[in-house]
C-alpha cells in the first residue's frame, strides 16, 4: 500500500503528477475535438436531412468512410503523409521544412471523426421531433438559422443528449491516438508509468479512476442539460406502473 | 547538424525506460549516447509511439531508430539497418515441473505464448505451429502473468527478459528450458539501428560509432551496469 | 433501393470515377507483395472480427434494453444499479475492463484446483469468453444510456393509448414502447455499432487475433506502414457499409413525414 | 333506452337495471389546481351519457380518471359492478384488474393518439390480436370491415402521419370499436369531422347503444349531444352543475350558467 | 365587407378592390394520390372565406399549400399582389421572399402544433420577438393581452402538454394573432371549443375582418361558417364543387353533392 502511494505521489519519483498532466492534455484535446465535431455534426445532419442529392451523397460517403476507417489510419495519413507532401511542395517552391503541430492535426482528425458520429446522432434526433413543431416555425416565416436555434435544437436536444454524452466520453478516451504524434496524454502517461515501474495494476486502475471522475462530472453536466431539454415533456415514470 | 534518434515512447526496461521527471534511462539509452559521442553526431533522443515510429522515420521527423529493432530480411526491404549492437538467444520458459523442451516434439500438445509483432511470433508460427497451440499477446508481461496463472504452458522469448522473469517472485514457478534452434532468416541478425533507405552516410557513421565503442571498452562497461554477461551475441 | 438508374447520375458517376482512380493509384503506387503470404491469416482475422462484433452487439443490445428501461422509469432500486453500471462502463477505458476481467478475474480461477479440474476449465482457460463478456458489457453500457433517452422520448399519448386498451405491461412494452424507442434511436445505434467494430481490436491484449492484429503483424514483420492499414480500412469500410445500409433499411421501415 | 340515474338521488331504484359504470365523489388535483371537485354519476347498461361543459372544465380529466389514465385524488370508480381497487395515491392497486377492466373500455382520445409506427390496419388489429388473443385473420377481417364502415378502407396500409385530421379521428374510432367494448369513452369523437360524418357517427353510436353498450361521450356539439344521448351532464369548474335527460337540460335549463353556456347555440 | 371574387369569373371587376390572396390552378399530389385537382380562388382585403368540405377533401392541404408547407405540384399563389416564385418542383424559389410572406400569414394548425418546449407566453411571443424584432417587453404585454382575450392569462407560464384540448387551441389562435397578420389561415380553429368560446372566436374574426385583415377559414361548423364568412367554398375531392355568398351556398345549394353534404345540418 505504501508502495502504491509512493508510486502515485504527485512529485517525482511518484507518477501522480504525470497522470494528472496527461489527463489535462486529454481533456483539452477532447474538448476541442468534441466541439469541432458538434459543429460538423450539426451541419452534416442538416445537410443530410434537407440538402440536395449531391450534398447528401457526399455526406453519406463522409459518414460511412470516416466512421469506418480506424482513427490511427487517418492520423497517420493526415499527419505523416500530409506533412511529407507539404514539405515536398514547400521544397519544390524553395521554402524550408514546415512543422505541422501534431496536436492541431490530432484535434482535427478526432474532430472530423466525431463529426461523422455526431451527424448521425443529430440526424436521428431531428427526425424524432414531431414534424408539427418544425412546421409551426416554418409557417410563421422563421428564417432557417433562427429556427435551428429557437426550435430545432431545443426540441431535438432531449433525443440527442444520450448519444452525445457517449460521444464525449469516447472523445476523452480516443485522445490515446495522439500518442502517435508524440503527444503525452493520459493513456500514454499511464503506459509509460506502468511499463517503467512494472506496476501495471496500480497505474491502470489509477487511470481508470481518473476517467471515472471525468465521467461522473460530465454525467452531471449532461443530466443538467437533459433536464433543461425535457422541460414541458410530461414524464413516463407513472406510465410504467 | 542535429540527428534525431527515435526510441519507442512505450518503455522497455531495462533497455529504455522513463523516470517520473521525464528522463530516459536504460542500457540502450546509454548506448545511443555513447555511439553518438564516438561518431561525433549531435544526437537528440526523440520518443515516438511505436505505431508512428516508421512513418516518423520515412516522414523525416526522425533520422534513425534505436529501439531494440531486430534486423530481418523482410524489414530490410523497407528500411536500412546499421550493424547489430546486441543480439540475444531465444529461449523457451515453462513451469519447473513441466516436461517441455525447446523443440517441436518437446512442445507437442502444449499452449505456447508469444508476443505479437516480434520475431518470436514469426518463429513460433513457422516451427511450432503444427505441434503446439500458439497464443499471441501484446506484451511479454501479460504472457508471464498467464504462464504463472497456468493458462498457457510455455513462452518463447528473449533470454534477457526471461532471466529477469525467472529470477523474480512472479516467475518463481518457472525455469528456462533452453534455446530454440537458430534460424537467422527469422530470428534475425541481431538488433540494429534503423535508417531511411539510402541514407548511407548516417548508416556508415552509426556503424563506425558502434565499432568504436565495442573496441574501446565503453560497450562492455555500459553492459556491466545492467547485465551479468555480454549481450552482444556470437 | 439502389438501382442501376439511380447510380447513373452525373455526380455519382464522378464520385465513382474518383474512387476508381484512387483504387488504381493505390494498386500501382503501393506495395502489395506481402498479401499472398498473409492472406489465410487475414481471412481468419476478418472472420473473427465479424463474429465477435455480431455476437457482442446482439447480446449487448439485449442487455441494454432492461438497462435503459430501468433508468428511464424503474424504481430506484433498479434504476440506481443500472445507472451505476452504465456510468462505470462508459467511464473507464474498455482496455482496462478487458484487462481486469482477463488478468484480474480470470487469473483468480486457476488458484482453485477444483476449477482447474472442472469441465469448465478448458473454456475458462480460453481468452474468447472474456473478450465476448467484456465487449458485450461495454456495448450494453453505452447502449443502455442511448435506450434510456429513447424510452423517455416516446410521446406520452402513445403509451396512454396502449394503457387505455388494457394492454398488459409487457405487451405494451414489446408492441408500442420498444419499437418506437428503437425507431428513434436507430441512427445513434448504427453509429455505436460501428464504434463497437472499432473497439474489437482491443481484444488483442488478451491474445485474440482479429483483423486489426493481423494488420499490425504485417506492419511489424515488414515495416510497411500504410498498405496493411489501408487494406484493413477497406475491410472495415465494407463491414461499416453493410451496417449502415442495414440500419438505413430498418430506419426506413416506418416512413417519417417531412424531415 | 332507460334514463341514467345519478347516485345522489335518494330513492332507491325499484329493480335496478344492470349498472355499467358508477363514479362516486371523484376528486382530482394537478398540484394545487383542483380540476374535479367531487363528481358523482352512474350509467346503466346501454345508456348514452353526454358530458358537456366549457373548455377546461374537466371533461377529459373525468374520462381519463375513469380508466385510471389519471390517478384520482380520491373517490370510487365502479365498472360493471366491479369496484376498481385503489392505492392511497389513487393508482390502481391491482395491475391485473385494471388491465382486464381497461380491455373492456374502448377509448377515443381527444388527440387521437394513433400509434405512429403502425399502419391504420395494424393500429386497429393491435389490441384484438395482442391483448385479446383474437386470431390474426379474423381480427384483420373485422378491422377491414370497421375501416370500411368509417370510410378508410383505402387507407388501411397508410401510416397515421399521412392522414387528414378527420381520417385520424375516424381511425381512432375504428380502433376503439375493434375491441368490442362494453363501455366506450369518447372524448370529442366528432371534433374533426364534417357534418355528414358526424351523422354517421351518430348512427354508429345508436347501433352500439341498441346492442347494450354503454357510452360516455364528451362533446361540444349540442345538437349531437341532444340527438344521441339518454342523459346529459353539464360540468362546470369540476362540478356537475346540472344533469338530466336531454330535453330537460337543453329545453329547460335551470342553472344560470348552463343557460349562459347554451345561449350561443340557440 | 365586399364579397370575394373567384378568378374563374369572366367579367373583370370594375375597380378591383385590393386583392389579398389569389390561388390559380393549384394542383397537389402525394405520390400517386392527387389531392388538389386545380383549385382557383381569390379573396380581397378584409374578406372572410370559409372553406367547407368532407373529411379528406383537401381543405388542409389547400391551406398548407398557400404558405408552402406543402409544395404545390403546379399552380400559382399570389399573396398581397406578390406572386410567390416557385421552382420546378414546387418549392419556393426565394427563401427571403417566402419568409417575408409567411411572417404576414398567421396560421392556426388543425393539430395546434404549439412548441412543447416553451410555455404559453413564450409560444406567443416567440415569433414577434425572434422573427419580427418586436421589443421583448412590448411583445410580452401584447401576448398577455391576447392570452387574456382567449381566457388563458392564468395559464401563461404553463407548458402546452399540461393544457386541455380547447386551451391548446385557444393558445394557437393567440399565437397566430400575435404576429399581427394581414392574412390568416385558420384550420378548424374551433374544433375543440365549446359553443360559448366558438361565439368568442366569431367575435374575434369579425373584429379582425373589420380591421381589413383577410381570413381563410376551414371549418366543419356550418352555422359558424354561415355567420362569419363573406364567401363560402365547398371543396369536393380536390375540386371546388360550388362557391358563393353564404346565403346562396347554404340557402340554395345547386350541386347535388353539396345538398347531400348539408342535409344532416338542416
Ligand atoms: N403527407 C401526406 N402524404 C400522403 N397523403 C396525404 C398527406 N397529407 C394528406 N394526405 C391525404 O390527402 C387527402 C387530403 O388531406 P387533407 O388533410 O387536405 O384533408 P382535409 O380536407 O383537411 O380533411 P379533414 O377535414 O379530415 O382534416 C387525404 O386523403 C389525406 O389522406
Ligand atoms: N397534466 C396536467 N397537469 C396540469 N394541469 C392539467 C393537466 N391536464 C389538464 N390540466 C388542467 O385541468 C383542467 C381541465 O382539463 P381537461 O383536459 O379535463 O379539460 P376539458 O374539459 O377536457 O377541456 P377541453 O374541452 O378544452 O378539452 C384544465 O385547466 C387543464 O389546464
Ligand atoms: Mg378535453
Ligand atoms: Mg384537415
Amino acid at each position: 500500500m505504501e508502495q502504491v502511494i509512493e508510486l502515485l505521489s504527485l512529485s517525482p519519483p511518484g507518477w501522480g503528477g504525470n497522470l494528472l498532466r496527461g489527463l489535462l492534455h486529454s481533456l483539452e484535446i477532447a474538448l476541442g475535438a468534441f466541439g469541432f465535431g458538434l459543429l460538423i455534426g450539426l451541419g452534416g445532419a442538416i445537410g443530410k436531412l434537407y440538402g440536395g442529392p449531391i450534398l447528401r451523397d457526399i455526406l453519406a460517403v463522409y459518414t460511412t468512410v470516416v466512421r469506418a476507417v480506424p482513427e490511427l489510419v487517418l492520423i497517420l495519413i493526415l499527419y505523416y503523409v500530409g506533412t511529407d507532401l507539404i514539405n515536398k511542395a514547400a521544397g519544390a517552391m524553395g521554402y524550408g521544412r514546415v512543422e505541422i503541430s501534431g496536436v492541431a492535426a490530432g484535434i482535427w482528425v478526432l474532430g472530423v471523426v466525431q463529426g461523422a458520429y455526431a451527424t448521425e446522432i443529430l440526424r436521428g434526433a431531428i427526425k424524432a421531433i414531431p414534424i408539427g413543431q418544425i412546421e409551426a416555425a416554418r409557417a410563421f416565416g422563421m428564417p432557417p438559422l433562427k429556427m435551428l436555434r429557437r426550435v430545432t435544437i431545443p426540441a431535438m436536444m432531449s433525443f440527442a443528449i444520450p448519444g452525445l454524452a457517449n460521444l464525449w466520453l469516447i472523445a476523452t478516451k480516443d485522445t490515446a491516438l495522439l500518442a502517435v504524434v508524440g503527444f503525452n496524454e493520459l493513456t500514454l502517461e499511464t503506459r509509460q508509468a506502468a511499463a517503467s515501474t512494472r506496476a501495471y495494476f496500480t497505474f491502470f486502475l489509477a487511470a481508470g479512476a481518473l476517467y471515472l471522475m471525468v465521467t461522473l462530472v460530465s454525467g452531471r453536466v449532461f443530466a443538467r442539460i437533459e433536464k433543461w431539454a425535457r422541460k414541458g415533456q410530461p414524464g413516463h415514470r407513472r406510465a410504467g406502473a | 547538424q542535429e540527428v534525431k534518434i527515435g526510441i519507442a515512447a512505450e518503455p522497455y526496461p531495462p533497455f529504455a525506460s522513463l523516470d517520473a521527471s521525464g528522463n530516459w534511462v536504460g542500457w540502450e539509452v546509454e548506448i545511443i549516447n555513447a555511439v553518438c559521442a564516438a561518431a561525433e553526431l549531435n544526437c537528440v533522443i526523440t520518443p515516438v509511439a511505436w505505431d508512428g515510429i516508421i512513418p516518423s522515420l520515412t516522414g523525416q521527423q526522425i533520422d534513425a531508430i534505436m529501439a531494440s529493432m531486430s534486423i530481418t530480411e523482410e524489414r530490410m526491404q523497407t528500411i536500412d539497418f546499421s550493424d547489430k549492437y546486441y543480439d540475444t538467444p531465444t529461449v523457451i520458459v515453462a513451469d519447473k515441473s513441466a516436461d517441455i523442451a525447446p523443440t517441436p516434439e518437446g512442445l507437442a500438445g502444449k499452449i505456447l505464448g508469444v508476443q505479437a509483432s516480434t520475431i518470436h511470433q514469426t518463429y513460433a508460427q513457422q516451427y511450432f505451429t503444427d505441434a503446439a497451440e500458439i497464443r499471441v499477446y501484446q506484451t511479454q508481461d501479460e504472457i508471464n502473468q498467464d504462464l504463472a496463472a497456468g493458462r498457457i504452458d510455455a513462452t518463447q522469448a528473449d533470454s534477457i527478459a526471461m532471466d529477469d522473469f525467472v529470477n523474480s517472485d512472479a516467475g518463481a514457478c518457472c525455469e528456462i528450458k533452453g534455446s530454440v534452434a537458430n534460424d537467422t532468416s527469422i530470428l534475425g541478425l541481431g538488433v540494429g539501428a534503423g535508417v531511411r533507405k539510402g541514407d548511407d552516410a548516417l548508416r556508415e557513421k552509426l556503424n563506425a560509432g558502434i565499432a568504436a565503442i565495442r573496441a574501446d571498452g565503453t560497450y562492455d562497461k555500459i553492459t556491466e551496469g545492467y547485465f551479468s554477461s555480454s549481450i552482444y551475441g556470437g | 433501393m439502389i438501382t442501376l438508374r439511380s447510380l447513373l447520375v452525373p455526380h455519382r458517376i464522378a464520385m465513382m470515377a474518383v474512387f476508381a482512380a484512387l483504387v488504381l493509384w493505390c494498386a500501382y503506387a503501393l506495395r502489395w507483395d506481402w498479401i499472398p503470404k498473409y492472406a489465410p491469416l487475414a481471412a481468419e482475422g476478418i472472420w473473427r472480427t465479424i463474429w465477435i462484433l455480431a455476437v457482442t452487439s446482439v447480446l449487448g443490445f439485449l442487455l441494454a434494453i432492461p438497462l435503459g428501461l430501468a433508468q428511464a422509469i424503474g424504481p430506484w432500486y433498479l434504476a440506481a444499479p443500472a445507472r451505476t453500471f452504465c456510468t462505470i462502463i462508459r467511464g473507464t477505458p474498455l482496455l482496462l475492463q478487458i484487462w481486469l476481467l482477463y488478468y484480474g478475474l480470470g487469473s483468480l480461477f486457476p488458484q482453485y484446483p477444483w476449477i482447474r479440474e472442472s469441465e469448465l476449465w478448458p473454456y475458462l482457460r480460453q481468452a474468447w469468453p472474456y473478450a465476448v463478456l467484456a465487449l458485450t458489457l461495454s456495448y450494453a453500457g453505452y447502449e443502455g444510456e442511448v435506450m434510456r433517452g429513447a424510452f423517455a422520448g416516446v410521446q406520452r399519448g402513445q403509451i396512454e393509448a396502449a394503457q387505455a386498451f388494457g394492454m398488459p405491461r409487457f405487451t405494451m412494452f414489446r408492441r408500442i414502447w420498444l419499437p418506437q424507442a428503437i425507431q428513434n434511436a436507430l441512427p445513434t445505434l448504427g453509429g455505436e455499432t460501428i464504434l463497437q467494430l472499432k473497439a474489437t481490436p482491443l481484444v488483442a491484449t488478451i491474445a485474440i487475433v482479429e483483423s486489426y492484429a493481423v494488420a499490425s503483424r504485417v506492419r511489424q514483420d515488414t515495416f510497411i506502414v500504410y498498405e496493411p492499414l489501408l487494406l484493413l480500412a477497406v475491410v472495415y469500410m465494407i463491414i461499416a457499409g453493410i451496417l449502415a445500409f442495414g440500419f438505413r433499411k430498418l430506419e426506413q421501415r416506418v416512413p417519417v413525414k417531412g424531415h | 333506452m332507460t334514463e341514467a340515474i345519478a347516485t345522489d338521488r335518494t330513492e332507491p331504484a325499484a329493480a335496478p337495471a344492470e349498472e355499467a359504470i358508477r363514479v362516486e365523489d371523484l376528486h382530482k388535483s394537478f398540484g394545487h389546481l383542483e380540476v374535479l371537485k367531487g363528481v358523482n354519476m352512474s350509467a346503466k347498461k346501454g345508456d348514452v351519457v353526454a358530458i358537456i361543459g366549457g373548455s377546461g372544465s374537466g371533461k377529459s380529466t373525468m374520462l381519463r380518471c375513469i380508466n385510471f389514465l389519471e390517478t384520482p385524488t380520491s373517490g370510487r370508480i365502479v365498472i360493471g359492478g366491479e369496484e376498481i381497487a385503489m392505492r392511497a395515491d389513487g393508482s390502481p392497486a391491482s395491475r391485473k384488474q385494471i388491465e382486464r377492466v381497461r380491455s373492456r373500455l374502448g377509448m377515443v382520445f381527444q388527440a387521437f393518439n394513433l400509434w405512429t409506427h403502425r399502419t391504420l390496419i395494424e393500429n386497429v388489429t393491435e389490441v384484438p390480436v395482442h391483448v385479446l388473443g383474437v386470431p390474426k385473420a379474423e381480427a384483420h377481417d373485422r378491422a377491414m370491415a370497421l375501416l370500411e364502415r368509417v370510410g378508410l378502407a383505402d387507407k388501411a396500409a397508410t401510416y397515421p402521419a399521412f392522414l387528414s385530421g378527420g381520417q385520424q379521428q375516424r381511425a381512432a374510432i375504428a380502433r376503439a370499436l375493434a375491441i368490442d367494448p362494453s363501455v366506450m369513452l369518447f372524448d370529442e369523437p366528432t371534433s374533426a369531422l364534417d357534418p355528414e360524418l358526424v351523422g354517421e357517427v351518430l348512427t354508429v353510436i345508436r347501433d352500439l347503444a341498441a346492442e347494450g353498450r354503454t357510452m360516455l361521450l364528451v362533446t361540444h356539439e349540442m345538437k349531437f349531444a341532444r340527438e344521441v344521448s339518454d342523459h346529459v351532464i353539464y360540468l362546470f369548474e369540476g362540478r356537475i352543475e346540472e344533469q338530466g335527460p336531454p330535453e330537460a337540460v337543453f329545453g329547460a335549463p335551470k342553472s344560470e350558467r348552463l343557460k349562459q353556456f347554451l345561449k350561443s347555440v340557440a
